[in-house]
């Protein structure tokens, strides 16, 4: 173990049972992006079944056996547990880990100048206990009947009376939280505990911020859909009726509960936490894009501070604005008033930001490579999802459009072009910190030109059919309704669209592995970036940073007039 | 283990043997409906304009199905309380969708045996079994699917098979250990051929009237008639 | 401007619903392309190549804040001036139940019961315990008088036109959606909750059936149109197939289907037993 | 030593890491157990025949239970005490004295459940017997958890005393705020399961 005066770890302890934050965060970016693969696959899948349904799906259908695709025909229990795992694992086992676990492990300490997390072995615990929800979630598929299939919303009581695979879901859900739970603590304690000498607040950079609000949003929002999950663990295991009210009568059978429960709580419950949930997407993002538009376009970020303060509220806010889900639940004048104005309220703070890093271009020097190009590209997208979501957050237009592809089209764009892309941003940005080496930008160009156009095949058309009415979650995409039929070939375009966005990952994942060797070895600094992380070595060493960072001023001071350089260093005096 | 194996072997064909050679007997009879056949609606097929289209008559449930002289069809009849091992046919048992009914709406199939689910509609049936003692399927299958296979490891009387996209189609089905059983047609009638001899009691079951029973004695090689007289219970 | 969009409206607040759409999404294009015309100019102007030196200040004066608070103005006046009585006439003014036809749906995987009063006005008890998906999917109690002549559908809505329709809606088991997207209505239909929703359906089918002969997007299949029921909430393997229909009748026709149906009604003990 | 203030307070914050941590993890503990409270609240107000707790309880042993965690709270306040005085010896006696409340508080709920059971009231007897034995069957796993790390302090924290007495009582002190927090939770669990 010990040769003399420094202690070396095994291969063990040094690259799987870590507790060095920048391991750990490589092991969450790599888990997320893998999950993010996995579940991108089982929506091409269903992408088949909506262009063509009950057609057998070619070349692969016959490996599904035939409880799920007699002869190459995806049966709807198949499609429905596709769609709710498809969504289970891009937000809790893809985006997450990738946006918080993996870029808040990797980059949060370094930008405060850090030497680790405030508690390392807390940390290994919180990767490790994502990693067993992981498996739970990915081994339900193997189990009887399959994996969960009552979305993943899990709305019950269908989920109570679901196969098995809802009882994995479930427990793989508190695995989940709990790893959500221990990181978020890590977080909070790390950012405010551990900030190098200087590094006051408002020096702190957005993307810290973001990290920051975002581990609070978890911290509090998690608990309750923990107690939710507990509640139906209880429903479904010991046979109490908390989301199970009295006469029910499933396939002309009256069940012998004791009911008394409620089908609604489970969506208090689970919306309490899915709404701040969706801004644990989306903040992160935001954070990595504000990174990178202020180091590409060589000048400080406009309006910081309205940014930090609307990212606070954001949090507050999305709090209160959680039943603007249930609209349709049954909802009195009372209660619909108060959640579309939080809702609208809300909708505030995120034209700020996203008017801020507008405003940001303004008067800068762009460069254009490949991080820079999702960055920008996040700012149009965010803007269709954003604005997308004023018609839902009103309760009258929300009657027509409640549950169609509308909806879809609306998250889809602020998760799928817009934080997944800030994410691709935030990997070609750091990719050199944590390696040493640059990706390629021509790859990283074959990149992103046919991404954003596939991605926006996928999506537009669903504002077009949710227009139309067509419902969500039908395992044949609507061809049952004549009211659906004149946008039902727009399902061919989308899943074609579809699977041309897989082909345009493939250099994305020729240029991860190869730049690992093959990539331009680059300084510390190859970005001329300001914060504090570009002041590290590249990769940075066990430890960090070799002399203790000292912070004298703002995170984005580019261009500053009468200064040397077009940057100047958070660490540099004077 | 090995011991056991042949033990059952040559049960099999033991038991093969006695029904093959004629030292077994049948029986037969006729069930009638002792009552005013009484009016019934008919079956909402419009809820699905697939199932209407299918029909150019009103359709009416299964649930009474009368011949001429009040002879009564869809009626389970079989021997109670056989013992031996009989082995399930190789051929499998069918239940078809055909025309938003299920054909035949009684039926019997034996343990082990195939059951198989037939699609014949060409539009979404979703076949769901509520059995207690066995496992529960419950399968949609989308117009292109036409087939389905299951098979059921425990003997369980009479469960009933139902669609949950066409509320009223349903057929009960009954899993048996031996093959002496039979569905009256509407003519009434039923004949279990191949019986052991000895003493048994011959049950007649219905959905909604319940079950009747009737002694036999059944000698070598020769035929036994047992005729049922079903009513509604009185209050 | 959502008429190339939305299924052809047939009710009486469907225009508001559809006007307030249409203002939405006017306040979306005016942002979307003031957003993206200013974005595509800002990309362009201050690329590295035109530009070499940053602007340390960037961007001045105010028009952000004002463009902040017209968004923040747009929305309140969307708020206050159109959603919240929109809804309030959705939840709170009910007509009179005298005035309407008042129907009960009970959902249940994977069909919608159609539970009318019959012509004595009120509906009869109905129990789970007695439900017999054959014959009497809703378990309604043949034994009790008012129950007698309470017609049930599958899947079948019929209503009279111009005549507000008082809807109460449950399920006998999970949570499904009542979906009508051409009279703008939806539901949640939510077990152990009974929900009433109301409409003024204003257009008969046939009537309908006309008037899309004039629209080519719909003049080829006009003749078969029918109003569909859609379920709007993930209820299962054939939620996707969860296809009901409304049929809006002229009074006189509404009456003769009353009829026809209740001419099915048994009558005797006899007659219950079986039904 | 590679992380600053794991034993000392960072003077702006006046917080130790381990102290803020413990504090925002009661933090969503009070989210957890909130939840549930509103879930108590929801159902009993969309309930028709809620029963009053005496139907199905008995507030006896819960009112002995009361007073022996909220006994137990104090002689975790002297064990914290004790450690800061860098008295160890009694430190362990008090230590052992909150384990072992916990143990007896353990035990009572045992009986009280084994009672329910003789008596066939089982979780899904009624929602409120759902409810209750949810609420109560976490907080007994959040008394167990606190057991077990109060337990592993007092037997196995010689050592670690030892070489850092001023770490050693922190986490002490940590520790004993997560027992207050459960001892608090019963507070509120005791009246509106047993009285109300």
């Amino acid at each position: 173990m010990s040769d003399g005066h420094h202690e070396e770890l095994g291969f063990w302890r040094k690259y799987v049972f870590s507790t060095d934050h920048k391991v750990i965060g490589i092991q969450y970016s790599v888990t997320g992006l893998a999950f993010l693969f996995f579940g991108f696959c089982l929506m091409m899948l269903m992408r088949w079944q909506l262009a063509y349904p009950n057609q057998p799906i070619p070349l692969i259908g016959g490996l599904f056996g035939d409880a799920r695709a007699p002869g190459g025909i995806m049966l709807p229990d198949f499609y429905n547990e596709l769609g709710a795992m498809h969504g289970t694992i891009m937000v809790f086992l893809g985006v997450v880990p990738l946006a918080v676990g993996g870029f808040g492990n990797l980059i949060l300490p370094l930008q405060i100048g850090a030497a680790d997390m405030a508690f390392p072995k807390l940390n290994m615990l919180s990767y490790w206990s994502l990693f067993l929800g992981g498996v739970t979630m990915f081994g339900s598929f193997f189990l009887e009947g399959g994996a969960a299939q009552s979305g993943w919303t899990s709305y019950a009581p269908l989920s109570n009376i679901a196969p098995s695979g809802q009882t994995a879901w479930l427990i793989g859900m508190i695995f989940l939280i709990t790893s959500s739970l221990l990181g978020s603590v890590n977080f909070i304690v790390t950012t405010i505990q551990l900030r190098a000498q200087g590094l006051s607040f408002f020096r702190l950079p957005f993307f810290c911020w973001a990290q920051f609000v975002t581990a609070f949003l978890l911290l509090l929002a998690f608990p309750p859909l923990e107690a939710a999950g507990v509640l139906q663990l209880m429903d479904r295991l010991a046979d109490t009726s908390f989301f199970m009210p009295d006469g029910l009568v499933i396939s002309g059978e009256a069940l012998d509960i004791s009911g008394g429960g409620s089908p609604l709580l489970w969506q208090h419950l689970f919306w309490f936490l899915a709404h701040p949930e969706v801004y644990v997407l989306i903040l992160p993002a935001m954070g990595i894009v504000a990174e990178v538009i202020a180091n590409n376009t060589r000048k400080p970020l406009w309006g910081y501070r309205a940014m930090v303060y609307s990212v606070i509220f954001l949090g507050f806010m999305s709090f209160i604005v959680w039943a603007h889900h249930m609209f349709i639940t049954g909802m009195g004048t009372a209660m619909a008033t108060f959640f579309q104005t939080t809702t609208m309220i809300i909708s505030i703070p995120s034209v700020i930001i996203l008017t801020a890093l507008l405003l940001s271009l303004w008067g800068g020097s762009i460069r254009f490579n490949t991080p820079m190009l999702f960055a920008l590209a996040f700012l149009p997208m965010f803007g269709i999802g954003g604005l997308t979501g004023l018609p839902l957050g009103l309760a009258a237009p929300d009657i027509a459009l409640h549950d169609t592809y509308y909806v879809i089209g609306h998250f889809h764009y602020v998760v799928a072009p817009g934080t997944i892309f800030a994410l691709f941003a935030g990997v070609y940005y750091w990719y050199p910190k944590a390696t040493g080496r640059k990706m390629s930008e021509t790859l990283g160009k074959l990149h992103f030109w046919p991404s954003l156009i596939f991605m926006n095949g996928i999506f537009f058309p669903m504002l077009i059919q949710g227009l139309n009415g067509v419902s969500r979650r039908l395992a044949d995409g609507g061809a049952t309704y004549d009211f659906a039929g004149a946008v039902g070939p727009l399902n061919r375009m989308q899943s074609w669209s579809a699977w041309g966005l897989a082909l345009a990952q493939i250099p994305f994942i020729i240029n991860f592995f190869m730049s690992l060797r093959a990539g331009e070895k680059v300084g510390d600094n190859p970005w001329d970036a300001t914060t504090l992380e570009w002041a590290a070595p590249s990769p940075p060493p066990h430890g960090n940073f070799t002399t203790e960072p000292v912070v004298y001023r703002g995170p984005y001071e580019y261009s500053v007039p009468g200064a040397e350089n077009d940057f100047t260093p958070q660490t540099q005096e004077g | 283990m090995r011991f056991g194996r042949n033990l059952f072997a040559l049960a099999t064909v033991s038991a093969l043997l006695l029904s093959a050679t004629a030292v077994a007997g049948t029986v037969t009879g006729t069930v009638k409906f002792e009552g005013n056949a009484p009016k019934l609606r008919p079956l909402k097929m419009d809820a699905d304009p697939g199932c209407a289209k299918k029909h150019s008559t009103p359709q009416m449930p299964e649930v009474l199905a009368l011949g001429d002289g009040n002879t009564m069809g869809n009626i389970f009849v079989y021997v109670k309380g056989v013992s031996g091992n009989f082995p399930a046919p190789s051929e499998a048992a069918v239940l078809d969708q055909k025309g938003c009914k299920y054909v035949p709406h009684v039926m019997g199939v034996m343990v082990g045996q195939t059951f198989k689910v037939l699609n014949s509609d060409g539009l979404l049936h979703n076949v769901h079994s509520l059995p207690k003692v066995n496992q529960s399927f419950n399968r949609a299958m989308p117009a292109t699917v036409t087939e389905a296979e299951y098979t059921f490891d425990k003997e369980e009387f009479m469960f009933k098979i139902k669609c949950d996209v066409h509320p009223w189609m349903g057929a009960y089905v009954g899993v048996m250990t031996h093959p002496f059983f039979d569905v009256t047609g509407t003519d009434g009638k039923f004949e279990i051929s191949g019986v052991p001899a000895g003493n048994y009691e011959i049950e007649a079951w219905h959905e909604k009237l319940g079950t009747k029973t009737s002694t036999v004695t059944v000698g070598d090689s020769d035929t036994q008639t047992v005729d049922f007289a079903m009513s509604v219970p009185k209050k | 401007m959502m008429d190339l969009f939305f299924p052809p409206g047939a009710s009486a607040h469907a225009a508001g619903i559809d006007r307030m759409v249409d203002w939405v999404h006017v306040l979306m294009l005016i942002l979307f392309i003031g957003w993206g015309a200013y974005f595509i100019y800002a990309v362009a102007r201050f690329r590295q190549g035109k530009n070499p030196k940053a602007n340390y200040k960037g961007a001045k004066g105010s028009a952000s804040k004002y463009a902040e608070i017209g968004v923040a103005v747009a929305e309140v006046i969307l708020l206050v001036g159109f959603s919240i009585p929109l809804w309030a006439d959705r939840v709170d003014e009910f007509p009179a139940e005298s005035d309407s036809v008042v129907v009960r749906v009970v959902a249940q995987q994977f069909a919608w019961n159609i539970w009318y009063p019959g012509a004595d006005g009120v509906f009869g008890n109905a129990d789970p315990s007695l439900v017999d998906e054959e014959t009497n999917p809703i378990g309604l109690d043949r034994s009790d008088e008012a129950a007698k002549d309470d017609i049930t559908t599958i899947n079948q809505l019929h209503l009279p036109v111009d005549k507000p329709a008082i809807i109460h809606l449950t399920s006998k088991d999970v949570i499904h959606s009542f979906n009508l997207p051409n009279m703008r209505i939806k539901q949640d239909a939510v077990p152990g909750l009974s929900i009433p929703m109301w409409f003024v359906p204003t257009k008969t089918t046939a009537e309908m059936r006309e008037e899309l002969k004039s629209k080519p997007r719909y003049a080829d299949t006009a003749d078969e149109f029918v109003y569909e029921i859609a379920c709007a909430q993930l209820c299962g393997n054939s939620h996707y197939s969860m296809r009901g229909f409304l049929t809006v009748h002229t009074p006189e026709e509404y009456q003769a289907w009353l009829d026809e149906e209740a001419s099915y009604l048994g009558g005797g003990e006899e007659e219950d037993f079986w039904n | 030593m590679l992380i600053p203030h794991i034993v000392k307070p960072r003077p702006d914050t006046g917080l130790n890491n381990g102290k803020l941590g413990i504090w925002l993890f009661l933090a969503s503990e009070v989210m957890l157990f909130g939840a549930l409270f509103a879930t108590y609240l929801m159902l009993r107000m969309g309930s028709n025949d809620w029963p009053l707790g005496t139907k199905y309880l008995d507030p006896m042993w819960a009112a002995i239970n009361t007073i022996v965690l909220i006994t137990s709270s104090v002689t975790m306040v002297m064990a914290w005490a004790m450690s800061a005085k860098r008295n160890f010896a009694k430190f362990r006696l008090f230590m052992l004295l909150t384990v072992g409340l916990g143990f007896v508080f353990m035990i009572i709920k045992y009986i009280e459940y084994s009672a329910k059971f003789d008596h066939h009231y089982y979780p899904s007897t009624h929602v409120f017997l759902a409810i209750y034995f949810t609420l109560t069957g976490l907080h007994g796993l959040h008394v167990l958890g606190g057991m077990v790390v109060n337990g592993y302090l007092a037997l196995f924290g010689k050592k670690h005393y030892e070489q850092d007495p001023e770490w050693f009582t922190n986490r002490v002190e940590h520790s004993g705020l997560f027992w207050h927090f459960v001892d608090l939770v019963w507070i509120f669990l005791f009246p509106i399961l047993y009285l109300l």
